[in-house]
Formats: structure tokens, C-alpha cells, sequence
């Protein structure tokens, strides 16, 4: 996706939300789907099974009007979390310009979140794009859940961020973290921007 | 050549007595293009059978070193199909009683595959 | 070479094998919506039905929700008319709730015609096939990933 | 009594941002339509960002929008000083009636009501009423309704009935905008970068900000030498960039995420995007929407550093206001030359200057002969020998021998080359102004110098022509009005020994629809008839047509008869195309071929591609040599026709 386009004067992000199964994926592009205003965002798509499990990706596109003279647009994407998607998911990472991991905060599913972050390394390997170079940032969701039940951010970091990228705490069904994983992943894109970072 | 264009090339084969039903079929993959039928004649049967039988047909045709299908008759206890290649491809197949004036079938026949080539 | 007829639910095998032979398809896999394999005809590798069955639900999911969002009935059958194959994709709707047919054909052997012709036949043997009562159970959050492997399991023996 | 609405206040120079946009919108509602969408429109936002430039920016509005509004603005002190001063002289009840029947009511600084019970009854009623009788209450404060220390319930829902809307910290981009605005009102620029290096500043407000402007104005006067970013940067005394000394961001107040989201994306960008590319792209945009071609701007962008981009820019507006100018002054004159393309593009300021200079002086003359057809390339002939040599005495003394010349013939005959071509001639005379056109594109003006109510313009143009050539004049048919205003325009022509010269398909007299008095008038002059061109004619027109060929294909072609040149034309494209078709040389034998089709009948092939094999309904395989072809076919249709 051709991040910035001098001559149109044109921004748009496309932004995937990875992780695995049930992490809270979609949940984060509900709550945005809610705060955006109506002038502002288009129709959410999502392709999920009839027990909302997302089955191809979940879709909201969001207009941020002209900024500096640019019109700037995000294009907000969820993944299936199970490994069964895999051939879906491959599809919807083509041409990301950022991704949100989103990753599960209780004890127990550490495993899928470990499993989940090196099938986002493997299928983006897969599709030639140096995952170093791939904006990243995590977000350690649920930890509205019991203490006992989860790992707080530090535990998280030291279990999954190992290339140190940004991370946020979040409880993505009341919104906490939400906009500032959003912020925090727009910033590392939009700033590649600035080293005119190839389309 | 539009949907109508079809059916109006059908109008001089359903229009000999006897013939109770006229049809244009791809020749490739058997779907029905146009068709104006009797009740009762299940016309997708008809043209994914007719398509697959002008498959074999030409190539049995092929093996023998006669050239392509110009015109076939198949004559049933209770009715006849008859069928005339175009040269796009296209099937114009007719499903008629046993009596019919075959001959004249067979000219209509010719002239819609005319207007459809 | 096709990898014979399996069916992860009995009542499907005997619809699918008669399909099989007279449309004269290389590959066919019956699943739901989500994905789920119920039977399969022609695939040799577990893999390779897990992909196809997820692709092939992605596909329906989204031509459902494009002739969702065109205000349109959901469409009845979508065929991709390739070089040397061709790919058809159609819903069954029966008591056990739709099931997802999705056939791929040579054109050399058979044609679309024939393949949509016994694609008929096919729908109306599986809807007398299916078991009555939808014991349709609550797909528990946990165990939702299990469900989908373990029917794979079950085709591949293992 | 109240503080009139300082003028300098309005929406024009209030600058738009992300923070403010949504207020600012609310505001234009307000002031289009008192007193329908919200009512009453309640503004809070932190001092120094805007709020009493918003109040005052609404009464212009709503004023310039409906003149003879009653519009009253007043701070919250100076209503209770007001009330105070009208209770003590007994006025009380002529203070309310007189704010009750404001249409449009104002009032700044609402925080102060906190233990004023008194006050916030009074302004209860008054509300009230205004409400009830649909007029329009704005006010503003530094905090919304539910902060404000002990206030009325009844008023805390009263003021939160209507709309409550709040203004944000500036966003960086809306600061650079603040800072680029006033420092143009205060006529002074900086070098690039120096406005950026404020902008960066967290400022907690908008006043803050303008003090920083203008201590770097005084500054750069008092040295009278533009001021560089260093030195901008201590005179601010911000640290230099880099050493983490990031001023504090002010705790801007979180009304919803999406819009904290959305400045903070915006200051991103802005950071992100250098800050010379977003001035260009907003200096497109805005151009852009004004409908004007911004190619010079763009190509700006196109550059990795380009030079001095704001002189480019201010360059840029200066065209474009000039353009304006002129195009003004055009409408005025000739509204359809005011609509060419040429006033929408400032590379083509020159071309446009010249436009207007023409039209200035109304001296647009009128559409002159066309250069495609010059006398030189007429083929002459004995056929028409006597005609062209009548032509040429016209062009040698015009308006003097045969006034007016009528030149009749067939259609392709070559009359309007010829009209052309006299009209070449007469113009290359020093101070020609040869109008030269169909009779069509003349009854087209006609009608739109009707309609555009300036036909006298019109008229005085044409009689300014030295010479009026008109093509087709049977054209003039039924078309009453433009053969009044071409009999008086002749007659205007003719005294002056102006040359007149029209065409037409046959002789005067025998053009029906054309008025008596139009007919004499054309009868009076010479009328020269031209028949088929003869073989040396055609002859000629033929060589200059094909250059370099075969003899033989000349004087073929030249031998068949045609009645006019350009059906003989059309039978030599005919060849040219089949020999293009067969890639063949053109020749005549060619030529024979595609005109007279004599070669030998090529083999009609009876039947269809078909292997002849018919599997026929007797049963067995009959080859077709045996098979009978004649079958009982129905009248009208032979077999062969089946192909």
C-alpha cells in the first residue's frame, strides 16, 4: 500500500490487528467503530461465522480529513486468530503499513500468543517484507480480568517483546488502551513517513 | 448479439410443427443461453447432456478424419433431438416428436445458426 | 490419483460419492460455513483441505456480505472458469444448516452444465440425508479451534 | 452600553483546526440560522483560545447575513453592571423588555454567575423568554455548565438544552496557521522554519502564542535583519531543539479520545510531513477549490528541496489575484471571453492580460478566414478561368469593382475555400479586419448578443470589419432578425465601399426564405457561377493531391466525370484506402479495380465450411456429391443465400 502519495497529496495507513484466537481483535475495532464520528468513518465489514468468530478480516475505514494539506485515511483490519485461518490471514496482511498485535493477558494462553507472534513473523517473511522493518506495537489486553488470572505488561514484555517495540496495556471491551495502541502504531507508520520510507 | 437476439433466432425452429421446444447451449461448458420450451422438457438436462455428447461426438468425429459436426438426428421411440453447431461454438438444439418434418427442422436448424454465428 | 471419498459425518458419504462419479469432479469438500470439513473427495493432504476449506468459507462469507451490502438475495452459485479447471461454489441449505459444496472439475472431463446439473441432484440427496434433529450444540468458546482440527483429524485418521 | 462587535473579530481571519473545527461549525450554523439548530449554543474552552473572537466572528455573521438583526454582545460583568444601573434608576422592567427583544444575544464569560443568585435568576428569565420567542442566546465560558460553582440547576440544563460544544489547545498545524495569519495582518515575514520553531512550542494558549509572535516582530524590527530559528529560539528562550528540552505538554483537557487521536496524528503528519510540503499542499488545495490550475505549486512538490518556497507561493497569489482582476473586468465587457480557460491558469497570465486588453477596447474582432484554404492551392482551369479572374480584381481594388461579390455553385465546389482564401488575401492589407465565417456561426452570435443583452456591442463590432465574408447566405432563411441586422450591417458596409463576398448554392433570386430586400441586395452585386470543374481542374487538384505517381493513375482518374471536386476527392480516398487495405502501390489498375470492380469474378463457394458428411435421418453415411442440394425450399429463400 503506497503509504504517501506527493502528488495527491494523499496518506493512507492500512493497520492489521494480529493475534490470536479471541485476544480482543475485533473488540478494538468495535470500540473505535464507536468513538469515531459518523462524518468520519465508513461501514464496518465483518466476515465472521455465526458464532462471531472472524472468519476473513473485519474492516473499518476511518477518514482523518486534510492534515497538512494531505487527505488522510486509515484502513483498520482484523485477522481470524486460529491457526486453521491461516490461508485467510496470509491474505489480509498483504501490503500492511503497521500492525497491532494483539495479544491475550491471561496466564494460560501465553503458548497461542508465542505461536501467534511467530506466524505473524513466518507469513510475513513469506511475503519478502523484513519483519525488523514492519512497525509493530503490542498490546496486552484483558488486563481488567483478575490479578491472578493475568500477567501484568512487564511480565508480558518480557515474555513476547523481545525487539522491544512499544507496548500498551489494554481492556479493549471499556476502551482503556485502545486509542492509545492506535496512536502509538499511526506514529511509528506516519514517522517513516518522514525517512521517505519507500512505498 | 443480445439475450432477445437469441430468442428471436429460435422463432423460425419452434415455429415448425411438431417441434416442442428449441434451445441455443454453449458448446464448452453446457449452460443454456437461450430457450423457449414446452412444459415439462427439462431444458438444462438437455443442454449439459447435448453439450457433453457434441464433446464426444467431435472427438469421435475427429478420429474418423471427417471433419466437424454439421448436423445431427437422433431419432427416440417418443420424439427426436436435433442439433446444429454454429460456428461460434454454440449448440442450437431442437426437441421434437418422432414425426417431424426433420428436414425442414433441420433448414431453421441451419438458418438460426446463421443468424447466431 | 484422487485420494478416494471420506466423510467426517456419515450421512453426507453416499450423496458426495454419487456426485463424484457422475459429474466427474476431481476434488469436492462439503463444509459449513465456518469452515468445517463434513466430507471430502480428492484430497490427498489434511493441509491442503484446511486451506481450501478456509479460503473456500472466506469466499462465501464474502460474496454473502457483498449481496448483503448490494441489498440483494445471497447468490446461489459461483463458478470460476479456469485454464485447464474450473471451481464451483455453492450453499445446500439443510436441517443440519447450510452446507458449502465446493467442487473443482477439469474441463476437459466435464463441463459447468454437467457439474450444476448433478450439483442439483447432490443438493436434494443431502437435504433427504440430514438428520433431522439440528443437535446443533453450543460451539464452546475454548474448545471453538478444537472443532475445526479435530474434524480434520478424523478424515486423515489421525 | 455594550461593547460594540469589534469588526476586527470575524470568521474570515479566524483560523480553523482540528480543535476548534467543531465549534467553529456550530458557530456558522448559529449565525446563518438564529435560533433554529442550537439554541442556546454554549462555548467553553481554557482563556486565550478563541472564544470572544468566536462570539463576536457569530453577531458579524449572523448581521451580514440578516442586516436589520438586533445583535447584543456583553461580557456577564458588564450585564449585571447594566441591571445594577437600571434597577437603581428604576428602570428595571424597560432593562428587560430591551434585552428580551434582542434577536441575537451574546454573552461572554458566563463563569462568573458562581454566587451571583440574584444574576442567575434574571438571566433565567430572560433566557426564557428569548427561548420562547425563537431568538438566539450564545455564551461562552472557560469551563462547561457543570463546573461552574454553585449554578442554578435549572440553568446548568438550561444552558446544556442547546448545544455544548468545547475548543481544544490549538493543534501544532492550527498554530503554524495562527502564527502565518497574524503575522501577515502585522505585514511582516520570516524566514522558513522561524514560525515552525513557535509553533513547536506548547503553548497553553492562543494569547501566549501571539505574545511570542509578537516579541520575535519586535525583534526582528529592532535589528531590521530577519531573524534566523536559533536566534528566534532564545529570544523565546526555549532551549534548542534536541536537548530533550520538550516543553511540558499543557494537560490539554481530553474531551473525546478520537480528537486527542486525531491531533495527535495531525502533529505527527506535521512533524512528519516537512513543514515547507504542507504549506504548499494547503496553498493547492485552497487554489485548487478556487478552481485554478496549480501546475507551478505542484511541481513544487515534486521537487526533493526546492528554493524559496514562500516567495513561490506569494508569487503564485499574486497571479491569481491579477487573474481575478482581469477576469472581473472581462465579465463586464464580454461575458463568454470572462469564461476561457485562460483567466483560471497563472502560467498563462500574459495571454490573459493581452485578452483583456482586446476586449478592453472592444476591438475583439470578429472570427476571421481560415488559413487552410490560401488562393495559391485553388486549382484554376478553363472552367472557371473567367470566374477567378473577376476574384482577382476584387481582391486588387475591393469595395470599389463588385460590391457585392456572390460566388454560386454546387456544394464541394469549392466556394468557401475560395471565401477563405479571398478573405486571406483582404486581410493581409495593413489595418484589415476581415470577418470571415458561416452563416450559421453569424446567426449564432446574433442570437447570443441577444440574449446577452449587448447587441449594439455587437453591431459596432462588425462595422468595424474592413471586409464581411458569409458562407451558405441561404442559410438565412426564416431567420428574420438576423437578416435585419445583416441588411442594416450591408448598407453600413457598402457606403463605407466596405467589400461584401457570400456564397450560396444557387443563384440569388431562387434562395426562398431570404427577404426581397436581402435578394436585390445579393442580385446587385456580381454573382459568379461555378460549374464542374473541368479535366485540367481536376487534373491539377489530383497531382497536388497524390504528389509523385504513375502518370497512367492521373489522367485515369482525371478522365472519370465528377460532379464537383470533392466528390472526385471522395473516389481517390476510396483508392488510397484499398490500396492501404491490400498494401499495394496505387495504380491504375488499382484504381480501375476498386472504381469499376472489372477483374475476373472470384469463385462463389456454394455450401458452408462443412465436412460434408450429413448424418442424414435415412439412416447410413451419405457423402454430399450424391446428396441432392436442391431441397423443396420455400419460395424466397435459395440455399446459397444461407451463408
Amino acid at each position: 500500500m503506497s503509504l504517501v502519495n506527493f502528488t495527491t497529496r494523499e496518506i493512507t495507513c492500512k493497520i492489521v490487528y494480529y493475534g490470536p484466537g479471541r485476544s480482543g481483535k475485533t473488540s478494538n475495532l468495535h470500540y473505535i467503530y464507536g468513538r469515531v464520528p459518523e462524518a468520519r468513518r465508513g461501514r464496518m465489514v465483518s466476515l465472521a461465522t455465526q458464532t462471531d468468530r472472524t472468519l476473513f478480516f473485519d474492516f473499518l475505514p476511518i477518514d482523518l480529513g486534510s492534515i497538512s494539506g494531505f487527505t488522510t485515511r486509515f484502513q483498520l483490519y482484523t485477522v481470524p486468530g486460529q491457526v486453521y485461518y491461516n490461508a485467510t490471514r496470509r491474505l489480509v496482511l498483504q501490503g500492511a503499513d503497521g500492525v497491532v498485535f494483539v495479544a491475550d493477558s491471561q496466564g494460560r494462553q501465553l503458548d497461542e500468543n508465542l505461536e501467534s507472534l511467530q506466524n505473524l513473523h513466518a507469513n510475513l517473511l513469506d511475503q519478502g517484507v523484513d519483519v525488523r522493518a514492519m512497525p509493530l506495537v503490542l498490546q496486552y489486553n484483558k488486563q481488567d480480568l483478575p490479578k491472578e488470572l493475568v500477567l501484568t505488561p512487564a511480565e508480558m514484555d518480557d515474555a513476547l517483546n523481545f525487539r522491544a517495540v512499544p507496548s500498551f496495556p489494554a481492556d479493549a471491551l471499556h476502551g482503556t488502551g485502545v486509542f492509545e495502541s492506535l496512536k502509538g502504531i499511526s506514529e511509528l507508520v506516519l514517522k517513516r513517513l518522514a525517512q521517505g520510507a519507500p512505498a | 448479439m443480445s439475450a432477445n437476439g437469441y430468442e428471436a433466432a429460435l422463432h423460425g425452429v419452434t415455429g415448425v410443427r411438431g417441434v416442442r421446444g428449441a434451445m441455443v447451449v454453449t458448446g464448452s461448458d453446457g449452460l443454456v443461453v437461450a430457450e423457449s420450451l414446452m412444459e415439462g422438457i427439462k431444458g438444462t438436462a438437455v443442454a449439459a447432456l447435448a453439450a457433453s455428447l457434441a464433446a464426444r461426438l467431435g472427438r469421435a468425429m475427429d478420429a474418423g478424419g471427417v471433419g466437424s459436426g454439421v448436423f445431427w438426428h437422433l431419432q427416440a421411440e417418443r420424439g427426436a433431438l436435433l442439433v446444429v453447431p454454429a460456428r461460434s461454438g454454440m449448440l442450437i438444439v431442437a426437441v421434437a416428436e418422432p414425426g417431424v418434418n426433420a428436414g425442414l427442422v433441420r433448414l431453421e436448424l441451419l438458418r438460426a445458426a446463421e443468424s447466431v454465428a | 490419483m484422487t485420494g478416494g471419498t471420506r466423510a467426517v459425518e456419515a450421512w453426507t458419504l453416499e450423496p458426495l460419492t454419487t456426485f463424484v462419479q457422475e459429474a466427474g469432479v476431481r476434488l469436492v469438500l462439503l463444509m459449513t460455513p465456518a469452515g468445517q470439513v463434513l466430507a471430502q473427495s480428492g484430497f490427498a493432504r489434511a493441509v491442503d483441505v484446511m486451506s481450501a476449506a478456509a479460503l473456500g468459507a472466506a469466499i462465501f462469507a464474502s460474496t454473502t456480505e457483498m449481496a448483503r451490502q448490494l441489498g440483494g438475495p445471497p447468490f446461489a452459485g459461483l463458478a470460476h472458469q479456469g485454464e485447464k479447471h474450473g471451481i464451483f461454489l455453492s450453499p445446500v441449505s439443510t436441517d443440519r444448516g447450510p452446507v458449502v459444496v465446493l467442487a473443482v472439475y477439469d474441463l476437459g472431463a466435464t463441463s459447468l452444465g454437467l457439474v450444476q446439473l448433478f450439483f442439483e441432484q447432490l443438493a436434494t440427496d443431502l437435504r433427504g440425508a440430514s438428520p433431522k434433529a439440528s443437535e446443533q450444540k453450543q460451539v464452546l468458546a475454548a474448545d471453538f479451534e478444537r472443532e475445526l482440527t479435530d474434524s480434520l483429524n478424523s478424515l486423515f485418521g489421525r | 452600553m455594550t461593547a460594540a462587535l469589534n469588526p476586527k473579530f470575524s470568521f474570515d481571519s479566524y483560523v480553523v483546526g482540528a480543535a476548534n473545527r467543531l465549534a467553529v461549525t456550530a458557530g456558522r450554523t448559529v449565525a446563518e440560522n438564529p435560533g433554529s439548530a442550537y439554541n442556546p449554543l454554549f462555548i467553553y474552552s481554557g482563556s486565550g483560545l478563541g472564544k470572544t473572537h468566536l462570539l463576536m466572528a457569530i453577531g458579524h455573521a449572523a448581521k451580514r447575513a440578516a442586516p436589520n438583526l438586533s445583535v447584543e454582545y456583553l461580557t456577564l460583568d458588564e450585564y449585571v453592571e447594566a441591571f445594577h444601573a437600571a434597577i437603581a434608576a428604576g428602570q428595571g422592567d424597560a432593562f428587560r423588555r430591551r434585552f428580551q427583544s434582542v434577536d441575537m444575544l451574546l454573552v461572554d464569560d458566563v463563569q462568573f454567575l458562581t454566587n451571583r443568585k440574584e444574576m442567575q435568576s434574571e438571566l433565567l428569565r430572560l433566557t426564557e423568554a428569548l427561548q420562547g420567542a425563537g431568538h438566539q442566546i450564545v455564551l461562552a465560558s472557560d469551563r462547561p455548565p457543570a463546573e461552574i460553582a454553585d449554578l442554578d440547576e435549572r440553568l446548568i440544563s438550561r444552558f446544556s438544552g442547546g448545544l455544548v460544544v468545547d475548543m481544544g489547545i490549538p493543534d501544532y498545524e492550527t498554530r503554524v496557521a495562527i502564527l502565518r495569519k497574524k503575522a501577515e495582518e502585522r505585514a511582516t515575514s520570516f524566514q522558513s522554519g522561524v514560525l515552525e520553531t513557535v509553533a513547536g512550542v506548547e503553548f497553553a494558549n492562543v494569547r501566549e502564542l501571539m505574545g511570542a509572535l509578537n516579541r520575535l516582530i519586535a525583534f526582528q524590527a529592532v535589528n531590521d535583519a530577519p531573524i534566523t530559528e536559533a536566534a528566534a529560539r532564545q529570544v523565546l528562550g526555549i532551549a534548542a531543539r534536541g536537548e530533550g528540552a520538550e516543553p511540558a505538554a499543557a494537560p490539554a483537557p481530553a474531551p473525546d479520545e478520537f480528537s486527542t487521536f486525531l491531533s495527535d496524528v495531525t502533529a505527527t503528519v506535521g512533524r512528519a510531513v516537512e513543514a515547507w510540503r504542507a504549506r504548499v499542499s494547503e496553498a493547492i488545495l485552497r487554489w485548487e477549490g478556487e478552481g485554478f490550475r496549480t501546475k507551478r505549486l505542484e511541481a513544487l512538490l515534486a521537487q526533493e528541496t526546492p528554493g524559496a518556497v514562500d516567495q513561490v507561493i506569494s508569487g503564485f497569489v499574486k497571479d491569481v489575484e491579477r487573474l481575478k482582476v482581469l477576469a472581473a473586468e472581462v465579465q463586464m465587457l464580454d461575458p463568454q471571453a470572462a469564461g476561457d480557460s485562460v483567466f483560471r491558469d497563472p502560467e498563462r497570465l500574459d495571454e490573459a492580460e493581452k485578452v483583456a486588453v482586446r476586449v478592453r477596447e472592444g476591438a475583439a474582432p470578429p472570427p476571421g478566414p481560415s488559413a487552410a484554404f490560401p488562393l495559391a492551392t485553388f486549382a484554376a482551369g478553363p472552367s472557371n478561368e473567367k470566374e477567378l479572374a473577376a476574384i482577382r480584381e476584387v481582391i486588387a481594388s475591393p469595395g470599389k469593382k463588385f460590391n457585392p461579390l456572390v460566388l454560386v455553385g454546387a456544394s464541394g465546389s469549392g466556394k468557401t475555400h475560395l471565401l477563405n482564401a479571398i478573405g486571406l488575401e483582404l486581410a493581409g492589407r495593413s489595418r484589415a479586419v476581415v470577418a470571415c465565417l458561416s452563416t450559421q456561426a453569424f446567426i449564432d452570435e446574433v442570437i447570443a448578443a441577444i440574449e446577452g443583452d449587448r447587441v449594439d456591442w455587437w453591431r459596432a463590432r462588425y462595422r468595424r470589419a474592413t471586409a464581411l465574408l458569409l458562407d451558405d447566405v441561404h442559410l438565412l432563411a426564416g431567420k428574420d432578425r438576423t437578416q435585419e441586422e445583416l441588411f442594416n450591417l450591408f448598407n453600413v458596409l457598402q457606403d463605407k465601399d466596405r467589400q461584401l463576398v457570400f456564397t450560396a448554392p444557387s443563384p440569388p433570386n431562387t434562395l426562398e426564405g431570404l427577404e426581397e430586400r436581402i435578394q436585390s441586395r445579393l442580385a446587385g452585386g456580381l454573382v459568379v457561377t461555378f460549374t464542374e470543374p473541368d479535366r485540367v481542374v481536376r487534373r491539377a487538384v489530383l497531382e497536388r493531391n497524390l504528389g509523385k505517381v504513375e502518370v497512367a493513375l492521373l489522367d485515369y482518374l482525371a478522365d472519370r466525370p465528377a460532379t464537383s471536386i470533392r466528390a472526385m476527392l471522395a473516389e481517390l480516398q476510396r483508392v488510397k484506402d484499398a490500396a492501404d487495405a491490400q498494401s499495394q502501390p496505387l495504380t491504375a489498375g488499382l484504381a480501375r479495380v476498386v472504381l469499376e470492380g472489372e477483374a475476373p469474378p472470384r469463385r462463389r463457394t456454394s455450401g458452408f465450411r462443412t465436412s460434408g458428411i450429413v448424418v442424414s435421418s435415412a439412416g447410413g453415411v451419405r457423402s454430399r456429391e450424391k446428396m441432392v442440394w436442391e431441397w423443396p425450399v420455400p419460395a424466397d429463400r435459395m440455399l446459397e443465400d444461407l451463408r
